[in-house]
């Protein structure tokens, strides 16, 4: 085959093949989502301390203009979506918790238009890191660990190797390939930016093998790049975890507790590398990214550039939905959130936008679980080797501080076990209990 | 008053159901129904005579060796017990072994002597004596008589030729119902049960 | 040799003290709810069965027997126990601090353990020497210890179970410790020659 | 309002039902086998050591104030199994007693499915055994004709000549009697595998569980370590002890046992490691008593002792977490 110089890899330990769903949208190239009338955008879409205010009720506000200012070290500044008047700046119910957001009507132009493009070679590193940092990059994978602070890893861990993932493993989304397949020139210099801001040799750019088409082009367009070498992957969720990107591509184990920098690596997703390339090129602020909306019951599935702050709402309206909604979830099937109400908004973090039918959510329900009969499938499937299956017999009997013993804080929460449960137990949300129960 | 110390015994605080007190003798020796009985007098006469004495002297021990005091009245009776049932009733006492001898670590013994005897006076322990010794006898042989109709098909209540041997007809007896996992799982099911009717 | 291998055997499996001779039943329902605390006790029980198999022994035979007192060996033999597990506990207490503090808290309770009398009153009825009593007495500690971790560890995954509200603790013991006295029994024809 | 509920939100098929259903449809070879080999009365038996486990478990299940779960079908592979570790000629009340305390006591009281630490096909079998000793182990040599063809005349007479297991014969009389018995070293390895042997009525066919015990591993059902190594440990003991390991593997329950008993999720440890020492156990003692002990066969005691183990071996054998110095 093509492919066959190259070496086929995986992680070991465990993972799970559920069905891929990717058809739906796969061919979809990336459309501009229309302007929303209003956007509700959450001052904390990332990991970290919630970036303070600085507009307030009745305040008018331009397209990038800076909203929340970036509070300590780990946080992020974020910026308007759209021109407008603020409506409001309350607790929103964001992903089911309550976060401080901006609520902005649309109102006024489009001023911006066209952004000057700079050279990106002559800029020193401090520079770049600062741009990255103005524009309010975060990993947009779906954790959301501020840029600026990922890329600047503390003087005594040494990098030698930048991952770049471009696996997307959950089923349904395409969000990533589309991307990878139209800006394919964009994403080598995002790339490279990267690189010469960690000042690594080596950079592996990790695709799984139900992207062919993605493999090819990059391999082709690299062969004139002799250190960023393309590495297809065997398909297996979850490889887009970073830990286990690590070990898929470098063999190398993150210790427990530990960060990706602790093994010398630092793992970039592919989304954040053009969005990196947008900030340092044009000095842009990342208002707005790639989403897959897809599901049975969704009109027009695809992969839509929506405005971070775009609601559920306006989504249903412009794609279209037959029948009635059970379950809407924000990210990917396996480890996405599922949100109660249409006010929820599209942030720097959400890949994916699924839309179940009434039967599809009921076929999972998590209230009719039956005991453990120890079959030991979670065991198999645990890409971390945890034992879910005392985890989920611990959280059934609320023995919280007990499940510390067995890894709880290792739990990556990628929901394999779930998946192949026979018994259907909803063992991700007893860890999830665990984690914030045993504290 | 005193029918209250009798009875208490018998059903509220049976030493085997509800203390749950005593379970090796019972375990080991309720084969048969009149093993149990005769187990049990044994139990009733070292138990009654440890807390008579025991109440009368309770006052010139020192409490330094209260215990070990205590362990020596009931070693005394149930050494007297041993040897009178060993001229006696010498199959009996086969039978039963050295489960005679270890009625002196009995603990319900010990219990009913540092519990009762040593706080209250003479006529009350020896009615708790009495009233224990009859709960331990009555859970004992209704132990004993379960496991010897499942498991030999038969109610022996013969000794030294007299009284009767019971034959339940027509049933092929389960053999390891007076076997050690016979009693294990009867008195666990016995508790269980027993417990059910508590929370009634 | 394989004589002495078949009384340990057989005090540790074939017999096993508590599942198939019902002694020492009070401490293996009472202690068997943690594996550690089992471990514990088991290893004081085979330490004092050993030793008061050997002390009874010695006083049976160069005491009791002589002068014919042996009208007294219940009395003795308890009162020996009991100064025995004293005498064990104030030794270890002075040479072996960090043992103590492991197996302190049992060494009490082993008094009235009938297992040891038991064990004591078995050699005599046996006619064993005092090599086979000390055996007899190793052997019985070991077959203690057996099913107190194997119930031990039962008990702390039942812990986790949905046991019928009115048989848990004491009734759910009992019924494992059937089940498992049902498996010893059939190590009974091993050795049955 | 849309449904809230913890990720992931997909599943794969895999359900508990699905999985008991497949393993009943696993022992319908050897029930085959059992009503061809011994007549209509194995049916007889089948059902009701079936009908008294399921009743059981109902009526356990509505006392005990459970949510009842008889569709999950376990309460059938409990009546199955029991059924299939008796010899045909048992009374009719022997089942009965044997699924009542199997499903009961050893499964209800324990908290019912996937609390139980004991096998309750395995446990029941060993209770009854230990009741009625010499209707255990009274054995009638199999049909010389086709057990199906008595079917369909309701005939639920049975073959009266008594006789004695392979095993008893290989215990009491070696390799001598085994040869006067069976004819030639190929026929009886032949009769073995075939099931044409007197024993408990689910066991004898090896041809017939291996069937089954395909589509269990097919399935991933069951997983290769816990028969493999059992079967492993037995055959390298033959070997060193100088007995013949082919005989031992197809006589006996010992196929039955390794791939449908001793496998049991609840009752066996959950560690790849773990199921290799339970399996290692399993054979050691299961040899032991074959060789040394009482009574000629030894694989049910064997994986019922190894119960008592396996939370201790899952104490002790984990699964080392990814990141995790030890």
């Amino acid at each position: 085959m093509w492919y066959s110089g190259l070496k086929i890899k995986t992680f070991r330990t465990g993972g799970v093949h559920p069905h891929e769903y990717k058809g739906l949208t796969e061919e979809c190239s990336i459309i501009n989502f229309p302007v929303p009338q209003k956007v509700i955008i959450p001052l904390s879409q990332h990991i970290g301390k919630t970036a303070k205010a600085l507009v307030k009720k009745g305040d008018m506000v331009s397209e990038y203009q800076l909203i929340g200012q970036k509070d300590g070290k780990i946080s992020a500044n974020v910026h308007s979506s759209i021109p407008g008047k603020v409506v409001d700046v309350v607790m929103a119910c964001i992903l089911n918790y309550q976060v401080l957001s901006v609520v902005i009507q649309l109102e006024g132009e489009f001023k911006t238009g066209n952004l000057k493009k700079d050279e990106w070679e002559p800029l020193k590193k401090e520079e770049i890191l600062k741009r990255i940092e103005s524009a309010g990059i975060v990993g947009m994978g779906g954790a959301g660990f501020p840029t600026d602070f990922k890329l600047s890893p503390p003087p005594d861990k040494k990098i030698d190797t930048l991952l770049v993932n471009g696996v997307e493993c959950e089923p349904y989304l395409t969000s990533d390939y589309r991307l990878m397949m139209e800006k394919t020139d964009e994403i080598v210099e995002g790339i490279k930016i990267v690189k010469k801001v960690l000042g690594v040799r080596t950079v592996f750019l990790g695709i799984e093998l139900n992207k062919k088409k993605a493999i090819k082009k990059f391999k082709d367009r690299l062969t004139s790049e002799s250190n960023i070498h393309v590495v297809p992957l065997k398909v297996k969720y979850p490889q887009g975890g970073e830990k286990q990107l690590i070990k898929a591509i470098l063999k190398r184990q993150v210790p427990s507790g530990g960060l990706p920098f602790d093994v010398g690596v630092i793992v970039s997703n592919i989304a954040t590398v053009y969005a990196v390339r947008e900030a340092v090129l044009f000095q842009k602020p990342l208002t707005e990214r790639v989403v897959t909306v897809a599901g049975t019951i969704v009109e027009k599935c695809g992969n839509y550039k929506i405005r971070v702050g775009t609601t559920v709402s306006e989504v249903i309206k412009e794609v279209g939905i037959h029948g009635p909604i059970g379950k809407v979830i924000m990210g990917g099937p396996m480890m996405g959130i599922n949100v109660s109400t249409v006010e929820a908004p599209v942030m720097k973090g959400t890949s994916g936008i699924l839309f179940f039918s009434e039967k599809e959510a009921r076929s999972i329900d998590y209230s009719f679980y039956k005991p453990c009969i120890h079959c030991s499938k979670c065991l198999e499937a645990c890409p971390v080797n945890l034992n879910p299956s005392m985890l989920s017999i611990l959280g059934e009997m609320e023995k919280w501080e007990d499940m510390k013993g067995y890894h709880l804080q290792d739990c990556i929460e990628c929901g394999c076990c779930s998946f192949v449960c026979p018994s259907r137990r909803p063992i991700v949300g007893w860890v999830k209990a665990g984690k914030a129960l045993s504290a | 008053m005193k029918i209250q110390e009798l009875s208490k015994g018998l059903f509220k605080e049976n030493p085997i159901l509800v203390l749950m007190l005593g379970l090796c003798p019972t375990l080991a020796v309720s084969t048969k129904a009149i093993y149990g009985i005769g187990m049990g007098a044994a139990v009733i006469f070292v138990l009654t005579c440890s807390n008579v004495i025991i109440s009368l002297i309770k006052d010139f021990i020192p409490d330094k060796i209260r215990i070990p005091s205590y362990i020596v009245v009931i070693a005394t009776f149930v050494t007297i017990v041993d040897y009178v049932m060993k001229a006696y009733t010498p199959e009996l006492h086969k039978s039963l072994g050295i489960f005679i001898p270890l009625i002196v670590v009995n603990c319900i013994i010990l219990g009913r002597a540092e519990a009762f005897a040593a706080k209250k006076n003479v006529l009350d322990s020896f009615f708790d004596g009495i009233g224990m010794g009859l709960g331990f006898t009555l859970a004992l042989t209704l132990i004993a008589v379960i496991r010897e109709i499942l498991g030999a098909g038969t109610i022996t209540l013969k000794l030294l030729g007299y009284g009767w041997i019971v034959e339940i007809p027509h049933l092929n007896p389960m053999i390891v119902m007076i076997l050690p996992p016979g009693a294990f799982i009867t008195i666990g099911l016995i508790l269980g049960f027993s417990n059910i009717l508590k929370k009634r | 040799m394989e004589h002495y291998l078949i009384i340990i055997v057989s005090a540790a499996f074939i017999n096993n003290f508590v599942l198939s001779r019902f002694l020492g039943l009070c401490p293996f329902i009472g202690v068997s709810k943690r594996l550690d605390s089992a471990l514990g006790m088991g290893m004081a029980v085979i330490f004092v069965l050993t030793f008061a198999s050997v002390i009874t022994y010695m006083i049976h035979r160069f005491l009791l027997l002589p002068y014919h007192l042996e009208f007294l060996k219940t009395i003795s033999f308890i009162l020996v126990i009991a100064t025995l597990v004293q005498f064990v506990e104030m030794v270890i207490h002075k040479t072996a601090p960090t043992l103590y503090e492991s197996l302190g808290i049992y060494l009490p309770l082993i008094t009235t353990n009938c297992a040891v009398l038991g064990a004591a009153l078995l050699n005599i009825n046996e006619n064993y020497n005092l090599l086979e009593s000390a055996l007899n007495g190793f052997g019985a500690g070991v077959g203690f210890t057996v099913a107190l971790i194997l119930m031990a560890s039962i008990r702390e995954k039942l812990e986790l179970a949905r046991v019928p509200r009115s048989f848990k603790g004491a009734p759910i013991t009992f019924i494992i410790a059937g089940i498992l006295s049902l498996i010893f029994l059939c190590f009974k024809g091993i050795i049955a020659e | 309002m849309y449904r809230l509920s913890v990720s992931p939100h997909i599943h794969s098929k895999a359900s508990v039902s699905r999985i008991m259903w497949t393993f009943i449809v696993a022992l319908m070879p050897a029930m085959a086998a059992s009503i061809w080999f011994f007549g209509p009365r194995a049916l007889y038996l089948e059902i009701i050591s079936v009908a008294t486990a399921v009743i059981t478990e109902l009526l356990t299940g509505l006392l005990l104030k459970k949510r009842i779960t008889l569709s999950d079908g376990s309460a059938v592979i409990t009546g199955l199994l029991v059924a299939f570790n008796m010899p045909v000629s048992v009374p009719y009340y022997v089942p009965i007693v044997g699924s009542f305390f199997g499903i009961a006591i050893v499964k209800q009281l324990f908290g019912g499915l996937g609390y139980n630490i004991f096998n309750p096909a395995l446990a029941a079998r060993v209770f009854v055994m230990f009741a009625w000793l010499p209707e255990m182990t009274t054995w009638n040599a199999p049909l010389t004709t086709s057990g199906f063809s008595k079917l369909a005349g309701f005939n639920f007479s049975i073959d009266t000549i008594t006789t004695a297991t392979p095993l008893a014969i290989a215990k009491m009389k070696g390799m001598a009697g085994l040869l006067t018995e069976f004819g030639s070293k190929m026929g009886m390895y032949k009769d073995l595998f075939l099931g044409k042997c007197p024993g408990c009525i689910g066991e004898t066919s090896a041809l017939a569980l291996l069937l089954g015990a395909g589509l269990l591993l097919l399935t991933k059902i069951i997983r290769w370590p816990i028969p493999l190594s059992y079967l492993a440990t037995v055959v390298l003991i033959c070997l060193l002890s100088g007995n013949d390991p082919i005989f031992h593997l197809l006589s006996g329950g010992l196929i039955l046992g390794a791939f449908f008993m001793a496998t049991d999720y609840v009752t066996s440890p959950m560690t790849p490691k773990g199921m290799i020492l339970f399996g290692v156990g399993c054979g050691l003692v299961t040899m032991v008593l074959r060789l040394k002990g009482g009574l000629p066969e030894g694989v049910s005691f064997s994986i019922l002792f190894m119960n008592a183990l396996a939370p201790l071996i899952d104490r002790y054998f984990k699964n080392p977490v990814l990141g995790v110095k030890t």
